[in-house]
Order: structure tokens, then C-alpha cells, then sequence
């Protein structure tokens, strides 16, 4: 099949997916009669949206939130990726390092909320923190399977064409071959990441859209949340599709 | 036998002191009920409990109690507790008054708490208002550690957590709030006790009973405070300290006089649609005339 | 252990192979013998071609070689030196190609001269050299996955002649190419092997095979395996399939190997009835 | 190598990271005197552990948590993965159904608390959609990618040997085939749905180890905080010990 | 379409390919004209080998009639049905073994025969007969991980003579195998095929192993492929390598051939320096 997929072509599924959920919400909303301090209407949360957006007021919400998540999602990887490229190729680290990350992943971020308040205080680096922890393992994870499911004769070519060093074996060959799995690996967190924006914002925040959706639970304005909920949706969306780009181009597993 | 579900949060609410003092156990056989306990550890969920219904009586802070009696199908029974909350600096801080907060970062613990408005007020009082200061929203519980970190300057939270932190010893109390907004006898107000309007309409003597059970709980409390302790103590899993602390320096106050009577209502209103949280058009359903008749 | 009394190190070049032998464990423990002890010695500038039936033993042999396996015990020393890891002046053609599919045709050429920090001009020109060899140069931008099966052999050829090494180990290099691309290659292999004096080893199931390229031929018995035959082959250059001597030799090979190969099929299945 | 682990020697690196940690913690405590309120000593913990275990109560919390987290993943897995097979080999299902995923992917489970009550109140089944949420799309994304890494050719030979139905080739190679990455994406969410049980339990529960937590951090007591993170993260340990035994049984990608 | 008018209905059996071109489009957009358009009649019975050039298009054409591409013009008949999906009765050994690695290797011989819901306890015995007859009853519970490449090619053949298909399509089956194991399943191919009346269609690149298995030889062109030579091939089997009409066939065929390759390497590279 010729596949030249145009951009606003591959915008169309998008919007096809909010109108169906819209339609489906508008639906809920007509049967169920929900309290519109639970679930308002599409249109009411729309209009908040909009009030949003031209107040100014979204745009530092987001791009308080988006820094927060990229900056902990960037350092996640700084981090997870080459641990995760050791622990795969390593037995010995594998030993020692897996269970301390065993005992850690399943801890929630809601539960780092004390001890990141106690190292980091109120700045920013106590929420990236928490997010960190939400993005982390999730990159590890599938680092290491992407690095152990690396055909082995793949490594010995590397190997035998000149990859003397362990670092020379990792950088040309055991890092693109895995890359496909520690793309999947990195989208997730990123996932998770958002996630955690709630919890992390939990930490002496200003701004950002876990803020602006807790806030707006704790006072009963579930348009505010819903509004939060949508611009998450849709941000998580657009930064998806751009690793999707990304994992186009790496993803020579496929045609 | 029909269960009326209750929420509840993690507080020295009178409503725990009633079911472990076995006021409740008349009401459940006369009503042929079953009373079951829903623990929120914060306001909003409580509330989205009780507009969906699938809880029919709450006890929680005043700020989400008049939310829900503005916002939802809902009514204020009482007050359970006056006081309570207390804006805290560390206790070698050299603020003396609320006009010393101008330029400093205070802790909160979120738009939907009472205490939010009240550090309004105070500010305002102050000659201040928000702009003057770094405000940082946090859970209600990391408020004192935050204080007594001095991550920020100066924090307002509620009891326990007001208390937890003077009895640590490295915070103190910049001002109460009954200082800045009392609201009845002389204190503000604190907790509120509200439920489903269609709930109340439909079981008008059981509600009844239940208020007089938590006007004698807090007869006990105010009479016995080291049963009512112990009580909160195997109720919620409080420390004993942290509750003596809180009620043997008035950190938190209980009155007899739960009513929540039409001026404390409409300046509570008054005071929270300054503050934004409540909008002009948002007026709290309340009802006095049980509490009226509990006090009798 | 046995072989300690036979490990002094050999100073002589080439590549002695001394009391190798291994066993694999699978996954409940049990080991299964690839490889009774092996001696060998390969002087520098030799062709070896090693036969065998299949699964006797002989990627696990190279594979030793190249260093990517560790001998359960004896080992093997280059030029004087114990094989304890792959290097670049050993290049190997796998038998399942092992190409990168994350890089293109010619980039999956170069790889090797990137290693060796070959200046990229020149990179470029040998890539195009060596693409030209094999008959890819159309392809140099293609992905791995849109060769077929021979075209694919045919970059990991390139890819191993371009670096230039001093030993050459082939896995059945020729076995998916044609009959001609087979031959072209082989030619290349013979001109480059003599020009430049390189040792080759190369495995293949081709007695004629062997016996058109090798100086001499060495004949691995059923798993596990050990040397059954080690002959020289003194034909000159280039050989001629219907001289009597290459018959009289491939007749002898073939004999050897009949009766190895044969003890795998003890008694030949009577029923084929499939349903 | 030969690599016969005996059960002991197994748990060994777990009692080594276990103490490594525990040592660090006590140097945290040792250095920066947090109040007690905030970082409890591990030896105040272990005591209040003990007295946990001894009355009965953790097991009360445990089992709850577990059978919420169990469910969810349960459910999940037999949501996620037929969906994540269809998805990864019927690319107008992954036009359309994608771009739902991606909306719904970034959103927190404490933001799905109101619609959790609204829909399914607050008895277990809130809680447990609320753990579902968060295992859900781990296991979708790695089931997706599992199976759109599949060799083409197994597929072709699984076709031309006779499963001439989607459903045949999809259960005799398709999650075969995959099972290496949907193991790891169940891992990965088993890890993410331990995380979520604070977020779940904070909606109306009576018990359950982030009820332990929630409930300890309100009630101010960090011993019960720690003591409920220490059970999480030992369990976690144990069921993803579980993962990697079936993952050695299936991990036919490697030796 | 230009095709159009000459796709009607075939009722013969057999194979009957019409027209049948293909094209594959790059990353790109890129179209690469694999087939040219090819017609082929293969009467049910027939044992046809196919040989080209590395990357001609071999693998494609059986892709097609094996069902698993769709051509981009023309279509593929069999029985007089015309072929949309693959089926098992079209038996397939494919060039890169294609086992499943998360079944052992009587699993892997046995999956065929479970889907056509064959009695366990014949299962169990058409399992063994095929796996002595390809040397491996002693690897029957090994893993796939654990064979060498000949071994898995082996197992790939057992996994498709037990489902017994109608039609076997073959894609350089015997390529990695050793000559007498090789001799030996081409015997027992030939068997089957004479016995069950069996079409064949193999690929190879050995004009020798053509000429002693098929009664019928098609040589491809290069790159798009177009067919170049159709020949029956009607000497007696067993066929005698060294009869005068064998080597005269394979010289005629050899010639084709050669003509074919060397249009792949115009000029041939002068300078093979690697540093
Ligand atoms: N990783 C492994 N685990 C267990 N056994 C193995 C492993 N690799 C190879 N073997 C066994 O070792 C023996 C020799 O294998 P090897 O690959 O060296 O054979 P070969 O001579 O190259 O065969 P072929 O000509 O078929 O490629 C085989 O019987 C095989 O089963
Ligand atoms: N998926 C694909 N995408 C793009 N081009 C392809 C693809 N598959 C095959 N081709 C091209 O089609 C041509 C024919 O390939 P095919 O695999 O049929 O060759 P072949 O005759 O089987 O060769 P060999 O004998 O080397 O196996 C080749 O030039 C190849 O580059
Ligand atoms: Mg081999
Ligand atoms: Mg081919």
C-alpha cells in the first residue's frame, strides 16, 4: 500500500475520536442527569475552556505543567536509559539493581508527597520529583527488555566490526536495536508522567493543570476539572503523536 | 434494615465521639438502620459522594459544607466545631503580625477550604490582600510540615495538623481564627455537619435524633475531654498528644450551640463570595430547626 | 584439567586452536556436547574449509574463533596471542547475515571502516567499491528489509571485505546466492585472499565448494564434534572441476563425510503416510 | 553458564537491596533529624509493622488491596490485551480507536474520582475502576507494540499451516509470538495499579494499604505511611518475582 | 486494466498464474517494479523449479501464489479457484525457516497437523515418522534456540510434509543443508511428490538440483522479473548427473542464466584496496 500520509489527513482520526467522545458525554449527560458539580456538559465545559483561554489563565497553567513533566520526563531518561541499557546487558547489576527498583515502582507518587516536600521544599524540583518517580520506571522497564530481547547475533556483529568497548556496543548497536521497545517505553512515561501532574501539584503549587483540577474539584466546580481533563487529553495527544513521528522513523522492525 | 451512609474525614469530629460513646446504637434499633461510616481524607470527594447519592449525611470542614449546601441538593445541619484553624509561622519567625506576611510565601491547602478565605480576610484586615504574597496550595496535612521546614514563612491549616505542629515545638501560632472572623460565640467556625436535601425530608425524625447525638457527644467531649480522647484516639488511630494538645489549649473549640443560624450562614456566604469561591448568585440551603430542637 | 600440560603459549602466526572442546546446557541443566577437544593448527595465509554434517559442531567452532564464545575448556590463540574477545582484524560472515535493519545498505557497509575511523571521504569511496563487488550499488540507499535473502548475504560480505581483515570466518557465506553470484564471489574471495594473504576460514556444505577455494580441507565428524580429516589441497589455482585430482579428492571427501552423515539416519523411515 | 537458581539463593539480592536501603534510610534520619512525623526511624517502623501484623490488621489491608488491584489488573488484561491484538494488526481499528486511547491515556486517576463515584459509587467497584484506569494502558501499548513487532513471516507460516481464522492466528501465533512484550506491559502495569490504590482508596475506604497511608498522612502518622510503603514495595517484589518466573518460561527470546 | 480480458475463469487444475506484476513502494513512495507481468500454467502433478538471479523476484511469485501478497495486477488460480488467502493445503517451507521459537521442535512439526484436528495419538506418530526422517527424533523436545541453521531447516521440512499438502511450495529449501542430508530429502521430496501426485514449486539456485528434482524448469530475468525460459525437462528419474542430456540441459540452462547475472555487474569493480 502507498502510505504518504498527509498532515491534516493524519489529524482527521483525531477529531473523529474527540466528536465521538463528545457525542458519547453529551449522551451520558442527557440519560444520566448527572449533578453538574459531577459531570457538566460538554458545552458548559467548553465555555469555561474558553474563558480560560482568553483570560490568559491556560496558557501558564500549561506551560507550568508542560515544563514540569518535560524537565522530569528528560531526566527520567537521562537516567532510566542508561541503567536500563546496563542492568540489560549486565547479570551482576541486573542482581543487585532490580530489586531496589522492585521495591520502589510500586510506591505512588501520592506517597512521595512527604518525603519530596522534605528534600525539595516547595520549588519546583519537589513536583518534578514526584513525576520523575511516575516516569522512571516505566522507561527502565522497557529498556531492559528491549536491550535483553536484542538478537544476540546483532551484538556479535557489533562486536566483531570494531565495537571494542562496552560503551561503543552500547551506543552503536545495543541502543538502536532496543530503541524500538525504549520508544514504547519513553511514550508511556510520558503518559504517566501527565498523570502525576494531580499528585505532584499537590505539592505547594501556584499554577499548572493539576492544580487547576483539584482546585476545581475541592470547590465543586467540575467544569474547571473537566476543562483540565480535556487540555491533558489533548496535550497528551499532540506530544503522543510527535513520538509517534520519532518512532516511525526508528521503528525499522516494520514496513 | 436500611443503611444511611455517613462520610467523615480523619478529624476530632463529634460524630466519631457519638458512635463510640454508643449514642448512635438507639437510633440504628429505633429507625431499623444501620449507620455506616465513610472515611474522605479530604472535602471533594465527600462532596462527589454525596451529589451522586451514594452518601446520605456528611460531616466535613465548613468550607466544603457550605460548598455543597450552595451547590448541590443539600443542607447545613449544624456546626460541629468552632475554631480550629490557625495560621502558624516557625517558631523562631520573626512575624510578629499578619502585615509581616507582605512579600513572604505562605502554605494552603487549597481553594476549596475555608481556609483559604479566612487568610483572605486576615490579609485584608492587614491592610494586604493576595497579590501582597506567595501563595503555595498543598494538602491541608503537609501544611505544618512545610511550616516547620520553613519551606515557606507562614502556613494556614486546621486540627489536627494546627496541633501536631505547636506540639512539635517549632512553630507557633501568628494568629487564630477567631481573631480574624468570629463567627459564633466569639470563635470561628469549623466543621459542619450536612446532608441530601431529599434525605432529610424523607427521614426528618431520624436526622433529629442523630443532632441530639452529637450535641450530647459534645457534652462528653466538653465534660470528660480525656474519654473523648481516648475515644478519637481508637476511633481514627490519632496520636494522644496531638489531641490533648489540641483541646487542652483550645486549638480546637466545641459548643453545645450547633446551630447554624441565619447570620453566621450569611456571613460565612458573605465572607467566601469575597473571597471568589462562592459566586453572588450562590446561596447555602440551611436548616437550624434541628440543631434548634438537638440543643433542647 | 587435562589440556593445562598442552596451553604454553605458541609464538608461530596463524591460528592454533588448542584442545577446544564444548557443551551447552539447556534449560533443565542437561549438557549436550557440541564440540569433543579440537586441535588445530592454521598457519597464517592458509584457506581452510571446514565440512561437516549439520549440527556437528562447526558455528560453534567458528563462533570460539571469533571469541564470541568462551571453550569449555583449551583455547585458541592468534597470532600468538589467547582469543579472549571479537576484534576487527577477524571479520566474520554469519550464517544468518546479521545485518542492522535500523541502518541502510551502504551505512550497514560502513559500519565497520566507522569503527576504524576511516575518514569519511574515503569511507564513501571504498562503501562504493565494495557495493559495486557485490552488485548492489542501485541498493545503497534501500532498507535492510526490503532485500531478499541473497542480496542481504551480499551486504554482509561487503560489509566483512571492506574492513579489510586479516582473517576472514565465513558461516556458509555462498549458500543463498546464485550460481553465478556465487562464483563472481568466490573469485573475489580467492583474488583478495592471495593479494592481500589473508587467512580464511570458511564453512560450507559444499565439498566441491571447498575444493574449488581451500589449501586445505578439514572434515568434522557428527556431534560431538571432532576432526575426522585434515588434508591439504596442493591443485593449482584456479582449480579445475574436471581434472581427475579434484574428482579422485572430492570422492575421497565425500566418502568421509557419507559415513558421518549417514549415522544420523540409522534406519531410514519406512511409513511416510501422513494422515 | 550454568544457571540452576536454588529458591534461597534467589531471595538473596532481595534481603541485600532490602537491607541497602534500610541502611541508607537510617544514615537520612541519622543526618537530617527529620521530625519523626515526616521520617520515621526504620526501626520505629519495623515496630510499628510488627504491631500491624501482630493484631491482624495489615492482613485485613492487604487483602483488600490486593483483591482491588488483582481485579483491576484482571479485568484489565482481559480488556486490554484482545483490544491491544486487534489494534496492532487491523490498522483501521488503530486509526480510530488510537486517537481515544492517546485522549484518555494522560489522565490521572485522582481526576477520574468524581466520574469513579458518579458511575459506580463508593463501594469496590469505584475503586476498582479507578486501579483499572491505571493498568489499563500499559498493558494496551505493550500488547500494540508486542504484536506489531512479530515477524511477518510467522504470521505467514502460521496462515499457510492452517489457522485460516484472525481468532486461530491470533491464539496460536499473534500471542505467542508477543507474549514476551504483553508480559512485560502486565508487569509494568501490575506496578502502575499497586501505585493507584491510594488514589482508589481515598474515595470512602475502610481498609486497604493506601487507606493505611492516606489515612496515616491525615492522621499524622508517618510510621503507618512508611509501614504501609515498606508492605507495598515488598509486595510488589513478590508478585513481579511471579511475572519473571512465568517471563523465564515464556522469554523464548532468549537462552 | 490491460489485464482484464484475459482473467476468466480457468477450470483446469493446477496453477494457473495470469498477468501477475508486482510492485513495492519505499519509505519514500518510491515505486521498484519486482515482476513484470508473468504467466505461468502449472498442471496439477508438476514439479516445477524455479531459478533467477539473486533478487529477481523468486520469492515474490511464491508469496503470491502462496497467498500471502496480493499481486498488483493480474491473479493466481488454483483448481480453477482463484487464490485470495493462504491455505493449508498449499504447503510453504520458507526461506528464513519461519519456526515458532515458543514451541520446541515436535511442537513446531505438530502445529500443522493440530489445526487440521488430527487425533492426538496420530499426531504423536506422524510427528516421529517425519522427524526420523529428517535425522532430528533426538532434538524432538529441544528448543528452537538450540539448533543450527540446517537443523532448523529440517524441522521446517518435517512441519510441512506431515500436513500433507496438495501443492508445496519451496523457497531454497536445501540451501543450508549438508550434500548427503540434502540428497536425502530431495529423495524423500521426490518420493512424496511421485507417490501423492503432489505440484511442487521450488526455488533454488543450483541449475543441478533443478534438473534432478523437477520435470519442468522456469528461469526468471532479472529485476522485474519477467519469465525467460520454460523448458519440460523430460529425462527418466533418478536422474543420472553425468548423462549426456543433463549436462547438456544444464550448460543451456547455465547460459540463460549467466546471461542474466552479469547484466547485475556491468563493469566489474578494478580496485578492491581497503585502506
Ligand atoms: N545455544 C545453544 N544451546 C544448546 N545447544 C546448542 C546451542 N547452540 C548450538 N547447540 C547445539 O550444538 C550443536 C552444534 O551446533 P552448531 O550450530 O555448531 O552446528 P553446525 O555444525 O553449524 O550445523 P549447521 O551446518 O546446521 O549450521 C547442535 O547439535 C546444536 O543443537
Ligand atoms: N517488502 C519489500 N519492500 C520493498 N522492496 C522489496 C520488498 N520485498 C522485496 N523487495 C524487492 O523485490 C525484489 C525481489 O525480491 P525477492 O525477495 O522476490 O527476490 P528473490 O528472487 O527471492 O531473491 P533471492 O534469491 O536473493 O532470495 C528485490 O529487488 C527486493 O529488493
Ligand atoms: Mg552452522
Ligand atoms: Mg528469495
Amino acid at each position: 500500500m502507498l502510505n504518504r500520509i498527509k498532515p491534516l489527513q493524519g489529524a482527521l482520526p483525531y477529531f473523529i475520536a474527540g466528536l465521538a467522545i463528545i457525542t458519547v458525554w453529551q449522551i451520558v449527560v442527557f440519560l444520566l442527569q448527572p449533578s453538574p458539580a459531577i459531570l457538566p456538559s460538554p458545552f458548559k465545559t467548553a465555555n469555561t475552556l474558553w474563558e480560560l483561554i482568553q483570560s490568559g489563565e491556560l496558557f501558564i497553567h500549561i506551560s507550568a505543567s508542560l515544563s514540569r513533566v518535560v524537565s522530569a520526563w528528560c531526566l527520567a531518561a537521562l537516567i532510566a536509559i542508561p541503567l536500563g541499557l546496563i542492568q540489560g546487558t549486565n547479570a551482576r547489576f541486573e542482581k543487585v539493581f532490580d530489586p531496589v527498583v522492585e521495591l520502589f515502582r510500586p510506591i505512588s507518587p501520592l506517597a512521595w508527597i512527604p518525603l519530596a516536600i522534605l528534600w525539595f521544599g516547595i520549588g519546583e524540583s519537589g513536583k518534578i520529583f514526584i513525576i520523575f518517580v511516575a516516569t522512571f520506571f516505566p522507561m527502565l522497564l522497557n529498556t531492559v527488555s528491549g536491550v535483553k530481547a536484542v538478537d544476540p547475533v546483532m551484538i556479535r556483529a557489533g562486536k566483531i566490526l570494531g565495537c571494542d568497548s562496552s560503551f561503543k556496543l552500547f551506543i552503536k548497536v545495543i541502543l538502536p536495536a532496543a530503541m524500538p521497545t525504549i520508544l514504547v517505553g519513553m511514550r508511556i512515561a510520558f503518559g504517566t508522567g501527565w498523570a502525576a501532574i494531580i499528585a505532584a501539584e499537590l505539592v505547594a503549587a501556584q499554577n499548572g493543570l493539576g492544580f487547576l483540577i483539584s482546585d476545581g474539584m475541592e470547590i465543586l466546580r467540575s467544569d474547571l476539572v473537566l476543562a483540565g481533563m480535556v487540555v491533558i487529553g489533548v496535550l497528551g495527544v499532540l506530544i503522543d503523536s510527535i513520538f509517534r513521528l520519532i518512532g516511525k522513523k526508528v521503528n525499522w522492525g516494520q514496513s | 434494615t436500611t443503611d444511611v451512609n455517613i462520610g467523615v474525614q480523619p478529624a476530632t469530629q463529634p460524630i466519631y465521639i457519638a458512635k463510640a460513646a454508643g449514642y448512635l446504637q438507639p437510633i440504628e434499633e429505633k429507625y431499623d438502620v444501620n449507620f455506616v461510616f465513610h472515611s474522605f481524607s479530604y472535602g471533594a470527594p465527600e462532596n462527589q459522594a454525596l451529589a451522586t447519592g451514594a452518601i446520605d449525611l456528611a460531616s466535613a470542614g465548613m468550607g466544603p459544607a457550605i460548598i455543597a449546601s450552595a451547590r448541590l441538593p443539600a443542607q447545613l445541619l449544624a456546626i460541629t466545631i468552632l475554631e480550629q484553624t490557625a495560621i502558624l509561622v516557625p517558631s523562631d519567625s520573626t512575624i510578629t503580625s499578619v502585615a509581616d506576611l507582605k512579600g513572604k510565601k505562605v502554605a494552603y491547602p487549597g481553594k476549596g477550604s475555608q481556609q483559604f478565605p479566612l487568610l483572605i480576610k486576615a490579609l485584608s484586615d492587614a491592610g494586604l490582600d493576595i497579590n501582597d504574597i506567595e501563595l503555595f496550595k498543598t494538602k491541608g496535612s503537609n501544611v505544618g510540615q512545610l511550616v516547620t521546614q520553613k519551606d515557606v514563612d507562614a502556613g494556614i491549616t486546621w486540627d489536627p495538623h494546627v496541633s501536631k505542629a505547636l506540639a512539635s515545638g517549632e512553630a507557633k501560632v501568628l494568629i487564630k481564627a477567631e481573631e480574624i472572623l468570629p463567627l459564633k460565640s466569639n470563635h470561628y467556625i469549623g466543621n459542619g455537619f450536612y446532608g441530601r436535601t431529599d434525605f432529610i425530608d424523607n427521614n426528618p425524625e431520624l436526622v433529629q435524633d442523630l443532632m441530639g447525638s452529637i450535641v450530647q457527644a459534645i457534652e462528653l467531649i466538653k465534660s470528660e475531654p480525656e474519654t473523648a480522647i481516648d475515644y478519637w484516639q481508637k476511633e481514627i488511630g490519632f496520636p494522644k498528644d496531638v489531641i490533648s494538645f489540641s483541646i487542652n489549649q483550645q486549638v480546637s473549640v466545641y459548643s453545645t450551640d450547633i446551630s447554624p443560624d441565619a447570620s453566621t450562614v450569611e456571613k460565612f456566604t458573605t465572607f467566601l463570595q469575597d473571597a471568589g469561591i462562592l459566586e453572588a448568585s450562590d446561596t447555602p440551603k440551611f436548616n437550624e430547626t434541628f440543631a434548634k430542637n438537638a440543643m433542647k | 584439567m587435562i589440556n593445562n600440560q598442552v596451553t604454553q603459549k605458541s609464538s608461530s602466526k596463524g591460528i592454533l586452536i588448542q584442545n577446544v572442546s564444548k557443551m551447552f546446557y539447556n534449560a533443565e541443566g542437561e549438557g549436550i556436547e557440541a564440540l569433543k577437544p579440537v586441535n588445530l593448527d592454521i598457519k597464517a595465509g592458509e584457506f581452510v574449509a571446514v565440512i561437516g554434517p549439520s549440527g556437528c559442531g562447526k558455528s560453534t567452532l567458528l563462533n570460539i574463533i571469533a571469541g564470541f564464545e568462551s571453550a569449555t575448556a583449551g583455547s585458541v590463540w592468534v597470532d600468538g596471542e589467547k582469543i579472549t574477545q571479537p576484534s576487527i582484524d577477524r571479520g566474520m560472515v554469519f550464517q544468518q547475515y546479521a545485518l542492522f535493519p535500523w541502518l541502510n545498505v551502504s551505512e550497514n557497509v560502513e559500519f565497520g571502516l566507522k569503527q576504524m575511523q576511516v575518514p569519511a571521504e574515503e569511507r564513501k569511496k571504498i562503501v562504493h567499491s565494495f557495493l559495486e563487488l557485490v552488485g548492489l550499488q542501485e541498493f545503497a540507499n534501500a532498507s535492510i528489509m526490503a532485500l531478499s535473502g541473497g542480496m542481504k548475504q551480499r551486504v554482509a560480505l561487503a560489509r566483512v571485505f571492506c574492513t579489510n581483515p586479516s582473517i576472514i570466518l565465513m558461516d556458509e557465506p555462498f549458500g543463498a546466492l546464485d550460481a553465478l553470484t556465487r562464483s563472481m564471489l568466490q573469485d573475489e574471495l580467492l583474488a583478495i585472499w592471495k593479494e592481500y594473504e589473508k587467512t580464511v576460514v570458511l564453512i560450507t556444505h559444499s565439498v566441491q565448494e571447498a575444493l574449488v577455494l581451500a589449501n586445505r580441507i578439514v572434515v568434522i565428524t557428527n556431534r560431538p564434534g571432532k576432526i575426522k580429516l585434515d588434508i591439504d589441497i596442493n591443485l593449482p589455482y584456479p582449480r579445475d572441476k574436471k581434472s581427475l585430482e579434484f574428482r579422485e579428492l572430492e570422492a575421497q571427501i565425500l566418502s568421509q563425510l557419507t559415513d558421518e552423515i549417514a549415522k544420523n539416519y540409522g534406519v531410514k523411515p519406512k511409513s511416510l503416510t501422513a494422515d
